[in-house]
């Protein structure tokens, strides 16, 4: 039973960072339709800048998350404005190679000034929690709490807030947003900068239990296209419970089934599961 | 009648110029880039005919490549089938294989297409990865022959492979430029420019997409034959995603949409890259603008952007107040 | 009110607009007539900031709004319900119609009050108020665009060919809204095919052609041109 | 004096790229002293110079990259740090007369036929047994496999499994995992040790090893691991926290960890020149492959011929002196594959302890 | 020449077209009109298979063709337009038309690859199909020009055009003059009777009264998904349902 149970949090660890990740990515998606294939890239700048605020300046974790999240946020924000604007009229392939530009730069760019080699980052939450023999790191503890907190703040901030449906009704239109007055530029640079607010935020919570160096973005991006496109591309819901299927196919898979297969199995979940449902588990509207 | 004898003898001197670089490469180092660049030029040309005509952005053509590759190299490794029996088996099984994986994509449209046969490409690698009683696994496949000769024809010095790899996409680009410069061709394009529209105009879309699917990934299976043949050993990364981004690269690099970009594309960035290799590891720190400065300022790519410049040229003479309007290179995708 | 002195715009190489010069004052109703592509909604888009003109000033209340962008625009009273509704369509009608008051954003029970009005002006919407627009008919959609218009509370409000794809009672319908809109002050420019019914309803008129000016008057002196009648009234 | 171009062709940007700088690095500290040493060939100075090429781990990248150094910098040597890339070099290197150094274990590469290549690494094979006696006799007859799943890892893999067998044990887990690809190995691990076993064997790169290690250390397990010879014990403790917690681990000895006089002295040569940066084996097998190669090129008396200086690289191993022999060479195969004595160590009362190959299980 | 039998559309609850029993009559204009979402635009895409029918049979020329698909309908002869005229914008008004007429023809692949006959022949055909349908909407001068440069009404014609181009014995058009001026909408009116006259059946959606009441044969009135009124435009105008619904008092019979 036990084991059971360390799948079943761990499902929910990973559920939490995958969601992090696509909802950054389902954001974005929905405002300017471009897969941004950077995503990853600010994922990795945000561990990065976090292990630098605590080795460098000694910062706190607490601290130096949100350090790290203000300064992806930036770096996402300065992207859009840079890369992402010019092209919001160009359609299809265009801003999809632009964002395989912006993530060759950034990660490079991360391998020029902070080196190629793996890093670790430390935690103040090291602990191990043990109810009645099971085994609870407190990291992991904290990732699941952390994450599925903030991902309903977002959810209440883009249903229940005028500023958050500006970004819902940017993503339909464009035009008519501008037409009833919301400034499309200044949502582009807020969406983006959330995107990488929560990329950041979701590296910092993860590191410490995983390694940081350049091309770790890599391994998170691939899965949460994945479940963006399996709860229906600019869909909110649909990335969390993406997140969620993903988190568990994977724990559960690697446990029971393989985990030399585990990354077949969230793939082929996925062609299953968009045979039987094209658009997503989410068609876009349901929100 | 003037255009038609520009493309003609514009293609000549091409193709004349292809058979002639080896007499001013110098050394084998420039054919083998070249010979490099043709293989994928091969793939780039079917990986357009599907994006860059049909519309549909094809993110598991590596993985084709691949298919192709290992086809070869099994056949020719482990069951000595004569290379070019080999050869022709790499293109059927690809587009066996194509077949099935088109009609389950194909039915998603946009970026759900996209997106999908990215991780229909994962799953070609994983597969690749895993299945090591057949594919020999991580490990790879090595000691694939070279093309066995046809008649007096050898292939074992570099130049000798060059002309066979030139000889191959001479060929692919003609194919190329009859299909999509033919009624089969405008049927692509009617579905990329509007698919809605096109099936009411009686065009079967599933079929022909997956026609357009099939071709261009026959391309991509025999590129990835002549790829197991040059490099003579292949390991599952071909299948990896960053070969369906640089041949994407390639084809926008040159002009999304039409036979020339893609060759132009497919040979222009490994040179460029080529010569910045002096950056070593610093190189895509500079790589990765540039390419986001092209894709800003040059959105048709290189020969796009030339036909646009004849498109508007043309159009102003006919009227002289013409609305400023991109030549017919819409991007797919949306 | 709205002032248009030598406004000019191109796209590319081609001039849509050439020396626009027009106004309104505050409560007209002044309609533009045109043959299609002669430039209406390229006068419409770019008093609305969506596209930069190449020359000319744009004056709403005495205060140049040309090159301002179109948040700011629409925040000075000046609200345009557009060619091609432009609305989420995946959004409920009333979400729609919500956003149309976002530069009023602060003000929720006015707000809401707008609200009731405009789902009383379109009965229809009530009904589907929680359906997504998107999925509405072409004609429902026409009612939300003019309703999320009017949700902005505008001083000066443009309609670029509202009674498209409308059924003749509808286009009645809108006509006597529009009617009342301006009767309580609302300053109103109105593009339209519809002509007949538009000059019933206004104040004085434009025809526009290629991008120019071509015609100017009272709703009677254009109804008694040959030329106008012919061209844009049919019969 | 004659300045000779020694060519790579490795990862240098990408996920790989820190191993390939690792492999580059070594070569080029070699290079470095040597070129301060006066060295001569056929009674001329002779100076190197690196030339290094990235090649993204793609071996088609590979094989422009290698004509590229051959023709364009005339490069005798070519040195390549990944199978893929090596295959791809030995479609031509004995029509070019180029030899190839390989630093892979995948045994293929020297049983291909090429003639002119060396495999940097020595045979794993010899420390297969002793590291299954040891761990099995401390810890217990039931064995989990929880490695990596690239190709030298199986290679490893397929040699744990019949040794631990064949002394009686029992694999009670086989449970390969991507260590490259894997976002967290929680599964993998918990998987493994549902099984109950007694040792682990584990091992990729060092830091995705360490958090395997660490990750079953948080999961309960006490028994020991078999720690494959890429990983490297030193550099997988910042990850793990602490050599107590890899108590009972067998691997390769850290050159770090290395008390033996000239390794001592080379790593302090070493730590001056990168004060900032721990040498692993990477470093100190390239740098003696280069040392051997120079040598060979001496004793060859020629700069250019590679089969020459392929035919003198055995007895530039024998005469290499100890001080530059940190790869502990004693000869090269008919096909070049080395041949060495390999440290290893073992983690035991919460230290790193060298231990003689011949030592280990008894 | 289409028999319809209670047909029936729902979306989720929304019943879009209920029962609705018709015929269209060969070589007739049939209009249909009715207050905004009454269904008329989904009544086209049933006829056309764009949308699958709930319930109900259509049936054209004795063929059963409720199940078919978009492209098997057109194929048949059942052209149509789109309310939102919906052109491939990006190429030039005739590259627009060659396409047109690809259903008439079977040439694929392999005539590519090896360059027959028939191929060549056919790529004739479509051009010339192309031509003519152009010049039968009077747009011959016009046929370099992009299609998303040219006018409302240009583009309305260009639709026409390439619904001729299909050779269809039916042609389904969906609000034809909507956006279009007064005077321009008779000249489209003119063609429309042009078409009829060359033998092809109509059947229009329009809004505009003063058009549908001089050009119909026969009307059909839906609102709410449901048929309220069938006949001549006389019977219509005069049919108090259909005022109460649609027309309001204005456009009533005097
Ligand atoms: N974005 C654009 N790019 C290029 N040309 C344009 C663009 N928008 C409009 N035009 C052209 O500008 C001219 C004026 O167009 P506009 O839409 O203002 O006319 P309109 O009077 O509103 O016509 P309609 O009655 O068809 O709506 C037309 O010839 C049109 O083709
Ligand atoms: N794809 C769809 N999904 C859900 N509902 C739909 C869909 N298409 C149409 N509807 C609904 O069906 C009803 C009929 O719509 P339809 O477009 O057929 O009306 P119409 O008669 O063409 O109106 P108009 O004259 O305004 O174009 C409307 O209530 C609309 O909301
Ligand atoms: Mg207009
Ligand atoms: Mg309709």
């Amino acid at each position: 039973m036990d084991v059971v149970l360390q799948q079943f949090l761990n499902a929910l660890t990973l559920g939490g960072i995958y969601s992090l990740v696509a909802l950054g990515l389902t954001l974005v998606y929905g405002i300017l339709q471009v897969p941004n294939f950077a995503h990853g890239a600010f994922y990795m700048v945000g561990a990065f800048i976090a292990i630098k605020l605590m080795g460098g300046w000694g910062a706190n974790y607490w601290v130096a998350m949100v350090g790290a999240a203000i300064v992806v946020a930036v770096v996402a924000a300065i992207s859009e404005r840079l890369v992402f604007h010019p092209l919001r009229k160009a359609s299809g392939l265009h801003p999809m190679i632009a964002a395989i530009g912006l993530l060759l730069f950034l990660e490079s760019g991360a391998q020029a000034l902070w080196g190629a080699e793996f890093q670790r980052m430390a935690t103040p939450y090291s602990g191990i929690l043990e109810f009645g023999g099971l085994a609870l790191p407190a990291q992991r503890l904290l990732i699941i709490v952390a994450a599925f907190t903030l991902m309903l703040a977002l959810h209440l901030f883009l249903t229940r807030t005028v500023t958050g449906s500006t970004i819902i009704a940017m993503a339909q239109n464009r035009e008519g947003a501008a037409l009833v007055g919301i400034d499309p530029d200044r949502v582009a640079i807020m969406t983006f900068a959330i995107s990488g607010m929560l990329a950041a935020v979701a590296a910092t919570l993860y590191a410490p239990i995983n390694l940081v160096y350049p091309a770790m973005g890599n391994l998170v991006i691939t899965k949460a296209f994945v479940i963006i496109i399996l709860g229906g591309m600019g869909s909110v819901p649909g990335a969390i419970l993406g997140g969620l299927i993903i988190g568990f196919a994977e724990s559960f898979g690697a446990f029971y089934i393989s985990t030399d297969y585990k990354d077949i199995i969230a793939f082929a979940l996925l062609v299953v599961i968009l045979s039987l449902r094209p658009q997503g588990l989410f068609v876009q509207g349901a929100r | 009648m003037l255009k038609w004898i520009e493309g003609r003898s514009g293609w000549a001197l091409l193709a004349a110029l292809g058979a002639l670089f080896p007499l001013f490469a110098g050394n084998d180092y420039r054919l083998t880039v070249m010979s490099t660049a043709y293989i994928f030029a091969i793939a780039t040309l079917g990986l357009n005919l599907i994006t860059g005509y049909t519309g549909q952005f094809n993110m598991a053509h590596a993985g084709f490549m691949a298919i192709g590759a290992y086809t070869l190299g099994i056949l020719t490794v482990d069951y000595h089938v004569p290379f070019w029996i080999a050869f022709v088996a790499a293109g059927a099984v690809t587009a066996a294989i194509g077949l099935p994986l088109g009609w389950l994509s194909l039915r998603l449209k946009g970026h759900y297409f996209s997106i999908f046969t990215m991780c229909v490409g994962v799953i070609l690698f994983l597969v690749l990865e895993k299945w090591e009683s057949l594919t020999h696994g991580a490990v790879g496949l090595m000691g694939i022959p070279g093309p066995s000769p046809i008649g007096p024809l050898k292939f074992e010095t570099p130049a000798q492979m060059y002309y066979l790899m030139f000889a191959f996409l001479v060929l692919g680009a003609w194919v190329m430029k009859r299909i999509t410069h033919s009624l089969l061709g405008r049927t692509f394009i009617a579905i990329r420019n509007g698919d809605d529209l096109a099936e009411a105009l009686g065009i079967p879309l599933m079929r022909t997409k997956l026609l357009a699917f099939i071709v261009s990934v026959l391309y991509a299976g025999w590129a990835g034959a002549l790829y197991a043949a040059f490099v003579r050993f292949v390991g599952p990364d071909v299948a990896g995603a960053q070969n369906t981004f640089d041949m994407t690269m390639y084809m926008l690099v040159g002009g999304l949409g039409t036979v020339f970009g893609p060759l132009l594309g497919s040979i222009a960035v490994p040179w460029l890259t080529q010569m910045m290799q002096f950056l070593q590891e610093y190189r895509f720190v500079i790589f990765g603008p540039l390419l986001i400065a092209l894709v800003i300022f040059f959105p048709h790519g290189i020969a796009g952007s030339w036909m646009a410049w004849r498109a508007r040229r043309a159009a102003a003479a006919v009227r002289p107040v013409a609305p400023a309007t991109l030549p017919a290179t819409e991007a797919p995708g949306a | 009110m709205l002032q248009l002195e030598g406004v000019s715009l191109s796209y590319g190489s081609f001039r849509a607009l050439d020396g626009i010069r027009l106004h309104a004052k505050a409560g007209e109703l002044v309609v533009l007539l045109g043959a299609n592509g002669a430039g209406k909604s390229s006068i419409f888009l770019t008093a609305s900031g969506l596209h930069k003109p190449a020359a000319g000033s744009i004056r709403l209340e005495g205060q140049e709004i040309a090159g301002a962008r179109p948040a700011q625009i629409v925040a000075r009273g000046l609200v345009q319900c557009p060619e091609g509704r432009k609305l989420f369509p995946q959004m409920s009608v009333q979400k729609n119609l919500m956003l149309g008051s976002y530069v009023h954003r602060r003000d929720g029970t006015g707000n809401r009050q707008r609200l009731d009005e405009v789902l009383e002006l379109f009965p229809i919407l009530a009904q589907k108020k929680n359906d997504p627009a998107g999925s509405l008919s072409g004609g429902q959609q026409q009612m939300v665009a003019i309703g999320r218009a009017l949700m902005g509370r505008p001083r000066v409000l443009m309609l670029d060919e509202p009674s498209l794809g409308l059924a003749p009672l509808v286009v009645k319908q809108v006509f006597d809204v529009l009617k009342k809109i301006n009767a309580a002050g609302t300053t109103v420019l109105l593009a339209e095919q519809n002509a007949h019914a538009a000059l019933k309803i206004a104040h004085r008129a434009y025809v526009i052609e290629r991008g120019r000016i071509v015609l100017e008057g009272s709703p009677e002196t254009l109804m008694n041109n040959d030329a106008v009648r012919k061209a844009y009234i049919g019969a | 004096q004659e300045v000779v171009k020694i060519g790579y062709s490795g990862p240098l940007s990408g996920g790989a790229a820190q191993y390939g700088k690792n492999t580059l690095d070594g070569m080029k500290f070699a290079v470095d002293e040597l070129n301060a040493e006066n060295f001569q060939v056929g009674g001329k100075k002779v100076t190197f110079e690196v030339v290094a090429l990235d090649d993204k781990y793609n071996p088609s990248e590979t094989a422009i990259n290698f004509q590229r150094l051959v023709q364009e910098s005339k490069t005798p040597v070519v040195m390549c740090p990944h199978s893929g890339g090596g295959f791809a070099i030995q479609t031509s290197n004995d029509r070019l007369n180029a030899l190839l150094l390989s630093y892979t274990s995948v045994p293929k590469i020297t049983a291909t036929g090429n003639k002119n290549t060396m495999r940097i690494p020595p045979d794993f094979s010899a420390y297969v047994k002793p590291f299954v006696a040891y761990t099995m006799k401390r810890y217990g007859k039931n064995l989990a496999i929880a490695g990596a799943d690239h190709e030298y890892a199986k290679e490893w893999t397929a040699m744990v499994k019949p040794a631990w067998e064949a002394a009686g044990g029992k694999i009670v887990a086989d449970n390969p995992m991507s260590y490259n690809r894997s976002t967290d190995f929680y599964s993998g691990v918990s998987k493994a040790l549902a099984a109950k076993p007694d040792v682990l064997f584990i091992g990729g790169a060092s830091e995705p090893t360490g958090l395997v290690a660490k990750q079953a250390r948080d999961l309960g397990f006490k028994g020991g691991f078999i720690v494959m010879d890429q990983a490297k014990l030193n550099e997988m403790k910042p990850v793990v926290g602490s050599y107590q917690a890899l108590e009972g681990a067998v691997g390769v000895l850290p050159v770090m960890e290395d008390n033996s006089a000239p390794v001592k002295a080379w790593v302090a040569r070493w730590m001056k020149k990168y004060p900032e940066r721990e040498p692993g084996s990477e470093a100190t097998l390239n740098y003696t492959a280069m040392r051997v190669a120079a040598l060979a090129m001496q004793l060859a008396g020629t700069t250019s011929d590679a089969s020459a200086i392929r035919a003198k690289l055995g007895e530039a191993i024998q005469k290499l002196p100890a001080a530059q022999n940190l790869a502990s060479y004693d000869g090269i195969d008919a096909n070049g594959g080395t041949r060495g004595d390999i440290r290893v160590a073992v983690v035991e009362g919460g230290k790193i302890k060298e231990v003689k190959l011949s030592d280990l299980g008894k | 020449m289409l028999e319809i039998r209670s047909l029936t559309k729902r979306f989720g609850g929304n019943v879009a077209v209920n029962a609705v029993s018709t015929t269209i009559e060969r070589g007739k204009v049939n209009a249909i009109i009715g207050p905004n979402g009454a269904g008329k635009t989904t009544f086209f895409n049933l006829i056309s298979g764009v949308h699958p029918a709930s319930e109900g049979s259509i049936v054209f020329e004795g063929q059963d063709i409720t199940r078919l698909r978009t492209d098997q309908v057109a194929r048949l002869g059942v052209a149509r337009t789109f309310q939102a005229t919906t052109l491939f914008d990006a190429a030039t008004v005739l590259d627009n038309l060659i396409v047109g007429h690809r259903l008439r023809t079977r040439s694929g692949l392999w005539d590519v690859l090896l360059g027959t006959k028939r191929l060549k022949e056919e790529e004739r055909t479509c051009r010339e199909k192309a031509r003519q349908a152009l010049d039968f909407v009077g747009l011959a001068h016009i046929e370099n020009r992009l299609a998303g440069d040219i006018s409302q009404e240009e583009r309305k014609r260009t639709a026409f055009a390439l619904a001729l181009a299909t050779e269809p014995k039916l042609l389904l058009l969906d609000e034809p003059a909507g956006g279009v001026n007064p005077e321009e909408t008779v000249g489209l009116a003119d063609l429309i009777r042009k078409m009829v006259a060359h033998g092809l059946t109509v059947c229009l959606i329009e809004h505009k009264m003063d058009m549908i009441m001089s050009l119909a044969d026969r009307i059909l009135v839906l609102s709410y998904g449901e048929k309220i009124a069938e006949g001549t435009p006389a019977e219509v105008r005069a049919n108090p349902a259909v005022i109460d619904a649609y027309l309001g008092s204005e456009h009533a019979a005097a």
